[in-house]
């Protein structure tokens, strides 16, 4: 583990645990959110007939870069009528809560922030936080637009919660662990064993747990969706109705710090999609380093499976965003409370039966 | 489908001394003149008679007729006092496939029409538009302010053609 | 004025890279406010679509004018309007440009004579870097427009300006 | 006990991204249900009326380009026409037919951008640079005729400012041979995208008394499911001598007459004008398109109402003649602007997201309901 070999190197806890906790900050996020804001950028250019950025270095590589040097200058704004400490504080939480979700999350075997027991619940938790922050927001700056869409937000992350935390249950039922390091461990091998083909059990249990399981992907890959307030269930910040709902009064870095806090989001959950069905940073088949007797290469190799999955599932989400029109506020509850959960209860109960086989 | 001069018969037989004239001499469509006071009978008569049915209110205008005394001050600004306003109604019946024109001319220095939006909903911000540009007050209307221009616009109705357009608004110049 | 604009008195080394890099960022990543007027708006939005993209400069509209940097005032202008043009420049942050697209906007266009209702330029209201002329502009000159604005960026300094006749005073 | 709510007053614009241009509405809500809109608008006064006052007859035809910026064409061609009328100016065959053509290509231009906008408006906004791809197209047909890309000044009283140019017909062929799938690609994309539907269909619904007393017109009107198109209903030019149907709103996905249908409607008549330009480009014959413009505009004392099918609807010009080179008057019946006075009537009940799709389905441009 990371933890050990820094304790080792350096021979005190608090620095080992202050370098392991900061890590995936700078090693990964960051360059992970200018990286992804570019990359929808592009991924919405090359699918309308566009080109995209293309002047700020090769094909416009550095353009978020630029974005955000531009918005660290840019005059910090606070308007005359707002609630100062909420709006200055509210950017704070929300980036806070999509961050903190990080430290938990198992990038490899070897580079976890921290190997919690109750990871999942952790990340559940947490990103809570980012509710409380578009709330703040929303009521500090004293817009109606930005109160309604605030409003929308809480009301629908908070539902989509309910379906989520349901097939996460399922899971958890399923697996018997809440460590996402356990979970990631279970689905080793090959691809037969990951989640969504049923687990590492065997036998008609498997067979009957593939259809269950690919539902309950779906589902929690809507409703996470749904949290992290992307197309089509982007109603909070629905540009043609509510012109940018909740950051409508935020300029320079603290827009940026939403801006960066949904696209870190956005990874976060793909994150916990890819980890809970897809083997996390497990390969399909088998390791390069464990053929060649490289061990070192192994972390490795688990790093990219798993930052692979994670940026496939944030390029479905882009995909669906530039496709699809949004629902409206009340068809997207209604799709909530009326499909959703009770098919995650189904879910559960179900497999709960097929596990007690 | 009956021809104006045959709706200008009827009409006349109805209402009386309140159908003023005929006009047809001009090219290219004859109209009917009325009275500004009695306009919402004859419509709504319009509308309702069986054989007549015009349901539709194709346009509204106000019209200058600048046919006043023009009168210039001695800087030059030229006025214009008495002669009349018109308000022209082209109306149409969708069903019948007919058209008529109407036309309401009234005082320049007191303007007033009665309204017709309890007839033809459509005609609510024809009128408005009539008021904002000429002034011409609808009596009966439901909502009479200006509408193109701006609410606190205080130099009077710009399509008169005696209108003089102000040197400055809210602290901006106007005149090029 | 941005965070770091005229906090420096004189020049040297480290504050001109720093320059070149702000002058850099903030030419190549001009938000727009999604704010059209008039006719010129169509050509605008044609601009910023697939034949001609505004995105390749790293143009992208921004429904709030918090988050943006350059207004282009697409269209004609007039009174009822003038003052709510100058309230959206005013909200947003410093610094911003203005680029004034079309004849209406430059100088009331061809209502410049007859006009009782336009205002006859924007520049009446607010500052104005670029005019773009055209009745309406071609996309190809609104891009012009815009790059004729990066160049002025690109000359630009977060130096405080040496005022004469106050050289060596805090001013 | 009951929860003691209060009412909102929103406002929505002049600078809004889905007011398409400089519109104000003030809603009043009731957390997000609509209790009562009221459209304010002027923002975009240009003083028309007064510049016809002020123009000689053809100097008035720039400006009627700048009133409905989207359908500039259409714009002249109403009001080519009813000059032509009022001075009984018999206008050459081909300029007819290449009217009709130009006409219906601004159709297409401006439908697209209608329903690109309106896709947009719902939140799909790769429909939206699609619809503006294929314009562009029909752009380029506008700028090899007449130089300008939006605003024309093409149509002259009595004629045509240019003859065609000779790759005009070959590419109009490409275009239409090009834009068929492109029509069919959107439909797969929007038209019957299940979320589309559900935020479209159902809403808005104008029945057709009150589109009627309303004297909405056009495609709103259609769609209400009242067949009535002035190409047929009013003839002017040579429609007559087309074959083409007319669509009408069925209800297909709700009640007749709602968004959805109003949206579709606007997509069936893109084919219709398809259909016109083919055979109009068949039948085109030869002449001279400048040999019926007068040398000096000066018509007879009196005045004309006329109206043509402008692509958001019935486009009336009221023209009074005083004799002299100057229109005494010129009113626009502006289509949108009639619209417009229904809109609040549509929105009752509904949401606020619902505000947004109804306004754009109406499909209003601002430059001529301010004119």
């Amino acid at each position: 583990m990371m933890y050990d070999w820094l304790y080792n190197l350096t021979g005190s806890e608090i620095l080992a645990m202050f370098i392991v906790s900061l890590l995936p900050l700078f090693v990964f996020i960051l360059p992970f959110a200018l990286f992804a804001v570019l990359m929808e950028r592009k991924v919405s250019a090359h699918m309308q007939d566009r080109l995209g950025p293309m002047r700020t270095g090769y094909h416009g590589i550095l353009q978020t870069i630029a974005d955000i040097i531009k918005l660290l200058q840019k005059e910090d704004l606070v308007p005359t009528a707002t609630d100062k400490i909420l709006f200055n504080l509210a950017p704070l939480l929300a980036f806070i809560g999509s961050y903190a979700a990080f430290a938990a999350i198992p990038f490899s075997g070897f580079f976890i922030g921290t190997k919690i027991d109750l990871g999942i619940i952790f990340i559940v938790g947490v990103t809570g936080l980012v509710v409380a922050g578009i709330l703040m927001a929303g009521w500090a700056s004293n817009n109606k637009y930005s109160l309604l869409g605030a409003m929308r937000a809480a009301a629908q992350i908070i539902s989509y919660e309910i379906p989520t935390l349901l097939i996460i249950l399922t899971i958890i039922m399923l697996t018997g662990t809440l460590s996402l390091y356990d979970l990631s461990e279970m689905q080793t091998a090959y691809f037969w064993n990951w989640l969504i083909l049923g687990g590492p059990a065997v036998g008609l249990q498997k067979i009957l747990l593939i259809p269950f399981m690919i539902m309950g992907c779906l589902i929690i890959y809507t409703s996470t969706l749904a949290e992290v307030n992307r197309t089509p269930f982007d109603i909070p910040e629905a540009e043609s109705e509510l012109v940018s709902g909740y950051h409508t009064e935020y300029s320079g870095m603290k827009f940026a710090m939403f801006f960066l806090a949904e696209y870190a989001n956005m990874f976060a959950v793909s994150a916990i999609v890819a980890i809970m069905f897809f083997g996390g940073y497990q390969s399909p088949f088998g390791y390069l380093g464990n053929t060649l007797g490289w061990t070192w290469l192994v972390p490795i190799e688990q790093f990219f499976w798993f930052t692979s999955k994670g940026l496939f599932f944030v390029f479905v989400q882009m995909w669906l965003r530039w496709t699809l029109p949004r629902f409206r506020v009340d068809q997207l509850m209604a799709f909530c409370w009326k499909y959703l959960i009770p098919f995650s209860f189904v879910i559960l109960l179900l497999v709960g039966l097929i596990a007690l086989m | 489908m009956k021809t104006a001069e045959e709706i200008f018969n009827t009409l006349k037989e109805k209402f009386g001394s309140s159908i003023v004239e005929f006009k047809a001499d001009k090219p290219v469509e004859p109209f009917i003149i009325v009275n500004p006071l009695e306009v919402d009978k004859i419509s709504l008569f319009l509308k309702d008679e069986k054989d007549l049915l015009f349901d539709s209110l194709m346009n509204l205008s106000g019209v200058d007729d600048a046919n006043g005394i023009k009168e210039k001050d001695d800087k030059g600004l030229e006025t214009i006092k008495g002669g009349t306003l018109s308000v022209y109604y082209h109306i149409e019946s969708t069903k019948l496939r007919h058209k008529l024109t109407l036309k309401a001319s009234t005082d320049r220095e007191k303007p007033e029409v009665v309204t017709v939006t309890e007839v033809w909903k459509g005609a609510d911000w024809h009128e408005r538009e009539a008021y904002d540009m000429y002034g011409i007050i609808f009596l009966n209307h439901p909502d009479l302010r200006r509408i193109l221009m701006p609410y606190d616009w205080e130099f009077g109705f710009p399509l008169r053609k005696d209108y003089k357009n102000p040197e400055f608004y809210q602290g901006m110049k106007v005149p090029y | 004025m941005g965070l770091l604009d005229q906090e420096f008195t004189e020049g040297n080394i480290v504050i001109a890279k720093t320059e070149d890099l702000f002058n850099w960022a903030r030419l190549s990543s001009l938000w727009q406010v999604g704010f059209g007027l008039a006719c010129c708006a169509i050509e605008m939005m044609a601009t910023s679509a697939s034949h001609y993209d505004f995105d390749r400069f790293g143009v992208i509209p921004r429904p709030s004018p918090r988050q943006s940097d350059v207004i282009i005032i697409s269209g004609t202008v007039t009174l009822k309007m003038a003052i709510r043009v100058k309230r959206l420049y005013e909200q947003m942050p410093d610094p911003k440009y203005v680029i004034s697209m079309g004849s209406c906007a430059n100088c009331g266009g061809p209502y410049w004579e007859h006009g009782y209702h336009v205002l006859k330029g924007v520049d009446r209201v607010i500052p104005v870097d670029v005019y773009v002329p055209g009745c309406p502009p071609r996309p190809e000159a609104l891009l012009e427009g815009l790059l004729k604005l990066q160049e002025k960026i690109r000359n630009e300094s977060i130096v405080k300006p040496i005022r004469s006749g106050f050289v060596g005073k805090s001013a | 006990m009951a929860l003691k709510t209060e009412e909102m007053v929103l406002n929505m614009g002049p600078q809004h991204p889905s007011t398409h241009g400089v519109l104000r509405l003030e809603l009043q809500i009731d957390g997000e249900i609509i209790i009562d809109v009221i459209p304010h608008i002027g923002y975009l006064h240009r003083c028309f009326e007064k510049h016809c006052e002020a123009m000689t007859y053809p100097q008035v035809i720039p400006y009627t380009d700048r009133m409905d910026y989207l359908a500039s064409m259409y714009n002249e061609f109403g009001y080519a026409l009813a000059m032509e009328r009022l001075m009984k100016i018999e206008v050459p065959e081909r300029v007819e037919y290449i009217r009709v053509i130009m006409g219906e290509l601004q159709r297409i231009a401006s439908h697209l951008v209608a329903l690109g906008t309106y896709g947009a408006d719902i939140g799909a906004f790769t429909p939206f640079l699609f619809c503006f791809r294929d314009r562009e197209r029909i752009l380029h047909l506008f700028e090899i005729t007449c130089g300008a890309r939006l605003l024309y000044n093409y149509i002259w009283i009595g004629g045509l400012s240019h003859d065609l140019h000779p790759d005009f017909i070959r590419l109009t062929k490409e275009f239409i041979k090009d834009f068929r799938p492109n029509v069919k690609e959107l439909n797969e994309l929007l038209s019957y995208n299940r979320i589309f539907i559900e935020r479209t269909a159902n809403v808005g619904v104008l029945p057709i008394e009150t589109a009627i007393n309303y004297g909405v017109s056009g495609p709103n009107l259609r769609a209400s499911g009242m067949k009535w198109d002035l190409r047929k209903d009013d003839p002017y030019s040579v429609y007559h001598k087309f074959d083409y149907d007319i669509p009408i709103g069925k209800g297909e996905k709700g009640k007749t007459g709602d968004c959805w249908d109003r949206y579709y409607v606007r997509v069936l008549e893109m084919d219709e004008s398809l259909k016109i330009i083919e055979q109009a480009i068949e039948q085109i014959p030869d002449g001279d398109v400048t040999s019926a413009i007068p040398k000096r505009v000066k018509p007879p004392e009196g005045q004309i109402y006329t109206r043509v099918e402008n692509p958001r609807g019935e486009l009336g010009y009221f023209i009074i003649s005083d004799g002299s080179i100057n229109p005494a008057r010129v009113k626009v019946r502006a289509p949108s602007f009639v619209t417009m006075q229904v809109f609040p009537e549509l929105c009752k009940g509904f949401m606020v997201a619902d505000v947004v799709a109804i306004l754009g389905s109406v499909d209003i441009v601002l430059g001529e309901i301010d004119r």
